[in-house]
């Protein structure tokens, strides 16, 4: 063997343990490659920065009523003026105000509804998956017959039951959407159960409880963040159909509010409805955008090993 | 190996997977018979080769000796335990000296674990002391096979596929067992990394002392690293006997054929070669044939092979057949098959 | 193969008997049926002589064990506001809804899997780009909304569509049209990513090294296959656009059976409410099952499975 | 005896989330008519992506075939692969170039029956109709080994086992008789009985076709038996090319000793395993020295500095190597 | 991604472009628009649209002349939309507004009930009244024929009686307030009723007749399939969910009438629908809108908009039966306050465009003995912490208050509103927040009286008097009521019995004033209501409580 002097071989380079910093820049460098992830993602962040801070961002507070200047068409528009961008309702409630605080209440409704929903299926998933054989059959039983009733029972039972409020809207949400993250953290489970390291793990003498946490849970948070993302956008859509039914709270559109007047609110008063229906879309619009993104960047069988 | 010790002891093992299902009550329609009866020993440091085409059962083998399978039937003793009376937290506490390292490299890893708690699980469970001591442990496995301990926090995706195997076989041998199954741990490799594995695995047998229950279909590697050799056939053992006398005096004709299958490196010995080529391939498990099992493709197959199952036993000391064939004179059939 | 959909058929009906329990208890807890369905200004007795009329007076077991005994005979009791039996009321307006659903479904998958399977075929390129942003947009904007700008366009406006029933052939235009917006949003992205999957499929390579053009590929290989992948959605959406289309049978006055569970929750005609929850489930329970029977017909792999 | 593949300075890069790729670094062939080479090498060495290239097969994006030339002359027709439009690509494939591909299982169409998919190639090319397609197609089968090929004719993929599929393949590569079958890795998911079959299989459909065959594998024991030249290939490039006999007695690149030690003998006593250490090269790299270098033993600060070419060292024997094994030094006159 | 996402955005800004394209008509008519319809002579009708703008500048604008010319013989079809799906089109069943409105078109009653609430004879010529009050004996019109060919008589009403008390029925009650209906002769009936009840003459128009014969034939399920009576239109087919097809009766037995050979009820739940398919000549008639909607088809030739009040009186009720015991609210100033503390006028304006009535008590401007010397309370803030002061409540006090859902229109806003002005004084919500409740769940509560000390509601009444209103809000044992008070119970009781129409007015202007200064209730409105019709319709008059008789409409031929 002829000794030379060798660089350090490709490949063989010292680890760098990632920081912070790094690791920003490795998910701004997959944003970037995908631009509707990034523009989600931006959209995304504008929405939580309105929600938190609405209290400041909005004009006026969203429930104050000023029957003098009801019904002012946007700003820009003849008759509208600056102390109400977006115009007011028939109430004279600022429209602007009402989407900000409305961005608070869609947010709330969408990351409770999908919590409620992901704990609830996860819980579901993670035992039918987990215990297999008749558990397993009796809770996909139940996961199937839940599915089989209309969504619309589920309404009018917990509104006849329970009243209208936002708690309840965030309920309904979380009780019929829950089948689905049931169906796919058992679909999950069954994969990663029978996935080598967990076998590896058995044969090192793990636990089921360690198996479970160590192993299971880590490996189901990829996909479903990204089933939560895709319904929190559907949460977000149908959360203004529903919005009559959590009435106070200062929602976008209030669709369910102007009943069936609606359409003529559109025609008559359509500042009223078009940007908080504009709101509602680009707020579907980004959770869906990245959805999207989320489930090229964390599924596993999508990711780029490094070679 | 001077020494003859017998480690483990499988006597009889039988897996049988039942074929179950319908509609509303599960009904048992029969059974995969993955392992059939199978019976072998392994002594102390030694290895012994378990080879056959895919489908034969020699991976539900090794798990059911270990136990991740519970066998149907039959017995495992390791160091005289009979590890299929064992329960769960028994089973657990025996873990640490029996191990296993898996096939697919990439699969095995928790891709959500960096390499430090890959290796340091098995230890961590078993509470092989503080966080510290453990850390230094697998800075010392990563050491002993061969990988950058600087690495320990990396993922294993981070690793090309000859390193994830050293970090498999890291974690096997945490916690200093002293037999290991190692389940076709270089078929997922290129040639070159599996060279290393097989010197590496070679090496730590020296070092250690192991004992390993060695499955793979690639006949060349299994006679490179195993002192006896195993030939298993839709889950029975064809033939078992040292590795010289099975590559050179094969008495079954399914290992005669099996052997002649093996192309070797060499293209004037590979010209000049006669195969055996057998027709067909493995029956399904779950029809299996009548009688012999090798009968459907055996070009010696006559009619008591259809009819009767042959017996397993001792031709030559030291080597185990299970052919009518080999019963009648055992020797006299080889030289007619290989050239 | 038989045996598989016969347990499949048995499953099903499993299935509708924990429907029918589950939405009879549910509907209960909503409270008191007596004092929801009775006119505000009826006196007290006759509050009482409907609930003796009704059998409400009764404990609830015999209430269910009655409504389970005619439920198995197709009676699913009577509406209080139509006093006729739910099931011929639902019947009359069953072909309508069959009928929009069925069109909407049609419109929407004629529509959605060609732009799919162009964008699948094409990722990135200008014809992808507005299809998809074109399924973003049938996703992102409410069927009602939509339904409303047609009926403004195209009846008001234009006078070209009627602005509502369905009094001749062409009337099915423009609910279908609403109906349809929300799947074809669904359709387009899913045909896509199918189709994109598929693209990368082995077979699909050497499909490519035969030489088959790509309009062979897509017709011969692409198109099987990414049908498996959207029969389950495309039955999904079609029990929802049975079920869920009430906004736009309401808007549209189309006489079907949304139009009539709009109006029965209006009135609050629970035994009404009660039939349609079990009809539209049936549905859904139906629907899957073809779902299995479809995929048993048409991938060769369940066919002859094991 | 003109070339019926002329290939020189391939280069084909895949542009991924990672970086660029350099998956093929002028790569430099030929291919005789009736001839079989095999091409060796571990995976991500660019064996399958050369071929792949040639027919257009990569998939773009990401990949991108960025330069070289590789004239295709069958007798009849000269043309350069690479400069060819789609359409005209889709008439040499399966027409004059037929695909064996690795996995059998997932490279036929789950959908579609097995007689079909052989019949659809015949009807593409051979402008045969459906019912002169059929009966090739069963005739094909029948040469392929599958008993009963009439009803089989209408069986699709999963009712056949592994073998049965890889004979389906072999079908379909040689339906229109094309001058060059490409196979790649057709025999590695298959059993050592099988791959047997298959080989045997192969081999007698060459003789009667008068195909040239291109063996990709890993396994050199595979094209020891059955190929008359042997291309080795490492990081995305040619590193040795010989015939076989004499790239077995006397491998020159120390890449193709390294992979001949690796394999254990099937006779006499065991001797450690040759291994090559270290891992394969990262292609995010541009290869500006010898791929190789990182793991050589016989590396030297040129290896470091320079790309080394493929030289002629002997009659048809070409390295990629700056150092003379034989002499135990480097090259001088390179 | 980026390209795609810029093109999402344009493509919904596209949709939207279409929303956009409505405020600059928005801000031009952006003014208080009062539409009038008025028919001028005999010969021609002239629509008359006055538009006041808010310079108070007049204008009179023509619309359309059209050609009066009733035609000789009933011809055409007339085509009216109706907001739900009716569940029956029997008199006894019918169970709202619009389905007694198609009701209303086949069958005749016993009595009429003109525009201004006076009864005049129907298929009863004239009547009696015993001295007790208790006994009506009726003299029935002859030669009256049903749809069917059967010939009207005294057995056909107590038929009618019958069927009608039949417990199947939705309205049985109705029929069972007559103790016994006989047969004196061929053309005569005696009616007696257990008390005298001022109101039971009327409840006789809504009695429409049964065929005997016919009844006794088909049953109650036959009957309700295919109703036959004696009203100017016959049944002719019923498409559920779809149409409701009427056909002119040749023999009807008022001369000339009816005027239009087909009627066809068409229903659409949604009004937007409703408005569209009128403006595109689909339907002749549409009801149930509110001003901006009306306002959409302002300048358009082809149809015209009707508007009036509504008797139908909204009102924040108090209770002092069960929640509200203890409240302040049982002290009449704070009543009072409450009733200063709110302008209406300005929630009118904001909320209804100014189409409403202010409310002044229970007894509307459109009742028998309404006082219109009573004037709304005014909106007096002042005066209302005044008087909360002088109640002890100087800083106010916290309350209940519950609203129902996708009741009425408009109403949750209303209730929001009204709790921004009760606010203004000092009085504030318990919770913080209106309870805002499901309308079912709402009726529930309040019949078991469960719902909170303050609460939103509305009652209609259909006849003209204030009886019912005030009888089903107001005393105890009534279901929906949460309010007792002796004196008023006394004054409702003697309105309940007095059977003098004259003497009962006087009770009413008692009751009004009564009310008016001991408020059990924060009075609000009466919303007024909208229909928009085509412009060739003749003759149509909706009456305040929202019915109509089509027997008189017809269509005009210039088109």
């Amino acid at each position: 063997m002829a000794g030379t002097t060798t660089p350090p071989a490709v490949g063989m380079e010292e680890y760098v343990e990632p920081t912070w910093g790094s690791k920003l820049a490795y998910v701004w460098r997959l944003l970037w490659r995908d631009k509707g992830g990034l523009l989600g993602m931006i959209l995304f962040l504008l929405m939580v920065i309105t929600a938190v801070f609405a209290p400041i961002i909005a004009p006026h507070d969203p429930l104050e009523q000023n029957l003098r200047d009801s019904k002012l068409p946007p700003a820009w528009y003849e008759g509208g003026n600056w102390d109400y961008p977006l115009g007011t309702d028939r109430l004279g409630k600022d429209i602007f105000s009402r989407i900000v605080y409305g961005t608070r209440v869609s947010l709330t409704v969408a990351v409770f509804g999908v919590l409620i929903a992901g704990g609830l299926g996860l819980l579901a998933g993670l035992v039918a998956g987990f215990m297999g054989g008749k558990v397993d059959g009796a809770i996909m039983a139940g996961v199937n017959l839940w599915l089989a009733i209309p969504y619309l029972v589920f309404v009018v039972v917990i509104a006849s039951i329970l009243g209208r409020s936002l708690f309840n809207v965030i309920l309904i949400f979380g009780i019929t959407d829950s089948p689905i993250f049931a169906r796919v953290t058992r679909g999950e489970v069954l994969r990663i159960r029978q996935s080598g390291y967990v076998e590896s793990a058995i044969s090192v003498g793990a636990s089921t409880s360690r198996i479970m946490f160590d192993h299971i849970l880590p490996n189901l948070i990829g996909p479903l963040i990204t089933l939560a993302t895709f319904e929190m956008s559907a949460m977000i859509f149908y959360e203004a159909g529903l919005s009559s039914w959590a009435e106070r709270a200062a929602h976008w559109c209030q669709l369910g509010q102007h009943g069936r007047s609606l359409p003529s609110i559109l025609a008559k008063l359509p500042w009223m409805v078009i940007y908080p229906g504009l709101a509602i879309a680009i707020a579907s619009l980004a959770m869906n955008l990245l959805g999207d993104w989320l489930r090229d960047v964390l599924d596993p069988r999508l990711r780029r090993s490094r070679a | 190996m001077s020494n003859e010790q017998p480690i483990v002891r499988v006597e009889n093992l039988k897996k049988y997977f039942p074929i179950s299902g319908g509609f509303l009550f599960n009904r048992h329609h029969g059974a995969v018979k993955a392992v059939d009866d199978v019976s072998f020993t392994i002594n102390r440091g030694e290895t012994l080769g378990l080879v056959g085409e895919s489908g034969c059962g020699k991976s539900t083998t090794g798990r059911a000796v270990l136990q991740l399978h519970k066998p149907t039937a039959g017995h495992v003793y390791f160091k005289d335990i009979d590890l299929t009376t064992l329960n769960t937290a028994q089973l657990r506490e025996l873990r640490p000296q029996v191990q296993m390292i898996f096939q697919d490299s990439v699969a095995s890893l928790n891709p959500r674990h960096s390499v430090n708690k890959i290796i340091g699980e098995p230890l961590r469970i078993n509470n092989a002391g503080s966080e510290r001591e453990v850390h230094s442990r697998v800075i010392e496995l990563m050491e002993l096979v061969g990988l950058n301990p600087r690495w320990s926090k990396r993922f294993p995706h981070e690793f090309s596929g000859g390193q994830r195997q050293r970090i498999n076989i890291a974690r096997a041998l945490a916690l200093n067992p002293s037999f290991v199954v190692c389940d076709e741990p270089i078929s997922a490799l290129d040639v070159s990394i599996q060279a290393q594995v097989v010197n590496l695995l070679k090496e730590l047998q020296e070092q250690l002392g192991l004992t390993y229950l060695f499955i793979a279909h690639d006949l060349s590697m299994v006679r490179h690293i195993s002192h006896k050799v195993a030939v298993m056939y839709l889950g029975k053992v064809m033939e078992l006997t040292d590795r010289t006398t099975l590559f050179e005096r094969p008495l079954h004709p399914y290992s005669q054929s099996l052997i002649s299958a093996v192309p070797l490196p060499n293209p004037k010995l590979e010209r000049k070669r006669r195969r055996i080529i057998l027709q067909g391939e493995v029956p399904s498990p779950l029809k299996a044939p009548s009688g012999c099992v090798f009968h459907t493709r055996c070009p010696l197959a006559y009619d008591r092979c259809r009819t009767e199952v042959p017996e397993y036993r001792e031709v030559r000391p030291g080597q185990f057949v299970a052919c009518h064939l080999a019963d009648r004179d055992g020797s006299s059939i080889i030289p007619a098959q290989i050239a | 193969m038989q045996r598989y959909l016969l347990s499949r058929l048995v499953q099903s009906f499993l299935l509708l008997l924990g429907v029918l329990i589950v939405v009879f208890f549910m509907i209960r807890l909503t409270g008191d049926p007596v004092s929801l369905m009775v006119p505000k200004e009826a006196p007290a007795e006759v509050r009482e002589a409907f609930r003796e009329a009704n059998g409400f007076n009764r404990p609830l077991y015999a209430q269910f064990f009655e409504y389970l005994l005619n439920a198995f005979q197709l009676d699913l009791g009577h509406s209080l506001k139509f006093r006729q039996s739910n099931l011929s009321i639902i019947m009359e307006r069953l072909p309508s809804t069959v009928y929009l659903a069925t069109i909407s479904l049609f419109l929407a998958i004629v529509i959605a899997v060609p732009i799919g399977i162009i964008g699948g075929f094409n990722p990135g390129s200008a014809a992808d780009t507005v299809g998809r942003a074109f399924g973003l947009f049938g996703q992102t904007i409410p069927g009602f909304v939509f339904a409303l700008y047609l009926i403004l366009i195209f009846a008001v406006r234009l006078g070209w569509l009627p602005s509502f029933g369905r009094d001749f052939w062409y009337s099915v235009i423009l609910p279908a049209t609403a109906l349809s917006i929300g799947g074809i949003g669904q359709f387009v992205r899913l045909t896509r990513s199918a189709v994109l999957e598929i693209r990368n499929e082995d077979y699909i390579r050497t499909a490519r090294s035969k030489g088959l053009s790509k309009m062979a590929i897509g017709a011969r290989h692409v198109a099987r296959n990414a049908a498996l992948a959207l029969i389950s959605v495309v039955t999904v959406q079609y029990s929802y656009m049975l079920g869920g289309s009430i906004y736009i049978e309401s808007i549209f006055a189309w006489p079907g059976l949304g139009n009539l569970l709009q109006g029965a929750i209006v009135d609050r005609d629970f035994p009404l409410i009660q039939a349609l929850a079990i009809v539209f489930s049936f549905f859904v329970v139906t629907l899957n099952l073809l779902t299995d029977v479809i995929y048993a017909v048409i991938d060769p792999r369940i066919r002859y499975g094991s | 005896m003109t070339k019926i593949l002329d290939v020189n300075g391939l280069v084909t890069r895949f542009y991924s989330v990672d970086g660029v790729v350099h998956a093929l670094n002028e790569v430099q062939f030929d291919l005789e008519p009736g001839e079989t080479l095999g091409v060796v090498g571990e995976s991500g060495s660019g064996k399958s992506v050369t071929m792949m290239s040639l027919l257009g097969l990569i998939p773009k994006p990401p990949g991108r075939v960025e330069g070289g030339t590789a004239v295709f002359n069958d007798g009849s027709d000269t043309f350069d692969l690479l400069k060819l439009s789609e359409k005209e690509l889709q008439e040499v494939r399966g027409g004059k170039v037929g695909f064996i591909f690795q996995d059998p299982i997932s490279s036929l169409n789950p959908t579609m029956t097995i007689g079909k998919q052989i019949a659809e190639s015949m009807m593409t090319h051979l402008q045969l109709g459906e019912s002169e397609a059929r009966k090739r197609t069963i005739n094909l089968l029948q040469q392929v080994g599958i008993a009963d090929a009439e009803r089989r004719y209408d069986s699709y993929p999963h009712e056949f086992s592994g073998g049965m599929r890889q004979r389906v393949m072999i079908a379909i590569a040689v339906a229109c008789e094309p001058a060059i079958v490409i196979a790649d890795e057709p025999t590695t998911a298959l059993d050592v009985t099988v791959q047997a079959q298959i080989i045997e299989l192969t081999q007698r459909l060459q003789k009667q076709m008068g195909m040239a065959v291109v063996w990709i594998t890993h396994d050199l024991g595979v094209v020891a038996g059955m190929a008359d030249r042997v291309l080795v290939m490492y990081g995305g490039t040619v590193v040795e090319s010989a015939l076989v006999d004499d790239l077995y007695e006397n491998p020159q690149h120390p890449y193709t000793i390294g992979l001949l030690g690796a394999i254990p003998k099937m006779e006499g006593e065991d001797e450690r395993l040759v291994s090559i250490e270290g891992s394969p090269p990262d292609l995010l790299q541009p290869l500006t020295y010898c791929p190789f270098a990182s793991r050589c033993p016989f590396v030297f600060q040129r290896c470091w500095k320079e790309r080394p070419l493929l030289i002629p060292i002997g009659k048809n024997h070409d390295t990629a190597c700056f150092y003379d094994v034989e002499r135990g030094a480097p090259r001088d006159h390179v | 991604m980026l390209r795609k996402s810029i093109v999402v955005i344009f493509l919904l800004a596209a949709g939207l472009l279409l929303i956009a394209c409505q405020p600059q008509t928005v801000e031009v008519t952006r003014v208080v628009t009062e539409t009038v319809t008025e028919t001028v002579t005999e010969e021609v009708a002239v629509e008359v649209t006055r538009v006041v703008t808010e310079t108070d500048t007049e204008q009179v604008e023509v619309t359309r002349v059209v050609e009066v010319d009733a035609p000789a013989k009933a011809e055409g079809e007339l085509v009216v939309a109706i907001t739900t799906f009716p569940n029956a089109i029997t008199p006894p069943n019918a169970a709202e507004r619009q389905a007694g409105n198609v009701t209303a078109q086949i069958f005749s009653g016993l009595v009429w009930i003109e525009d201004d609430n006076s009864i005049s004879p129907a298929l009863a010529e004239s009547w009696e009244l015993s001295d007790d009050g208790k006994e009506y004996t009726l003299h029935l019109r002859q030669g009256v024929t049903f749809h069917n060919g059967e010939t009207f008589d005294a057995q056909d009403v107590v038929t009618t009686w019958e069927a009608g008390k039949d417990p199947k029925n939705a309205y049985a009650y109705v029929y069972e307030e007559a103790d016994s209906v006989t047969v004196v002769d061929d053309y005569t009936v005696k009616i007696t009723t257990p008390e005298p009840d001022p109101l039971f003459l009327r409840s006789l128009a809504a009695w429409g007749v049964y065929p005997t014969d016919y009844y006794n034939e088909v049953g109650f399920e036959g009957f309700e399939a295919h109703p036959i009576s004696t009203g100017p239109f016959k049944f002719v087919e019923w498409v559920k969910g779809d149409k409701i097809v009427l056909e002119a009766f040749e023999d009807y037995w008022e001369e000339g009438l009816p005027k239009v050979a087909r009627l066809v009820f068409r229903p659409i739940p949604e009004s937007a629908t409703r408005l569209a398919a009128v403006q595109t000549g689909e339907i002749h008639i549409a009801t149930r809108f509110v001003k901006e909607e009306a306002d959409q088809v302002f300048g358009n030739s082809d149809v015209r908009v009707i508007s009036y009040a509504n008797d139908r009186s909204y009102y924040i009720a108090f209770n002092n039966l069960s929640s509200g015991i203890g409240q302040p609210t049982e002290d009449v100033r704070v009543r009072q306050a409450m009733n200063y503390a709110v302008d209406r006028q300005a929630i009118v304006d904001a909320l209804f465009d100014g189409q409403a009535t202010l409310s002044s008590g229970f007894v509307s401007p459109f009742n028998m003995g309404f006082d219109p010397a009573i004037e709304p309370y005014p909106y007096d803030p002042d005066k209302a912490r005044e008087l909360l002061a002088e109640a002890g409540y100087p800083d106010g006090f916290q309350i209940g208050f519950a609203c129902p859902i996708g009741a009425y229109p408009n109403f949750e806003q209303v209730c929001e509103a009204l709790s921004g002005y009760l606010a203004d004084v000092g009085i504030t919500l318990d919770g913080g927040e209106i309870q805002f409740m499901e309308s079912g769940q709402y009726w529930d509560l309040e019949a078991n009286k469960e719902l909170p000390p303050m609460f939103g509601d509305a009652w209609s009444v259909t006849n003209g008097e204030a009886l019912d209103r005030l009888q089903g809000a107001l005393l105890a044992e009534a279901s929906y009521a949460a309010w007792e008070d002796a004196d008023l119970r006394a004054l409702i009781e003697e309105a309940g019995s007095t059977i003098d129409p004259d003497a009962r007015a006087a009770v009413y202007g008692e009751i009004h004033q009564y009310m008016y200064d001991n408020p059990p209730f924060i009075y609000l409105y009466y919303p007024n209501v909208f229909e928009v019709v085509n412009s060739a319709v003749q003759n149509y008059k909706p009456r305040a409580a929202e019915d109509y008789y089509l027997k008189e409409v017809f269509l005009a031929n210039s088109k």
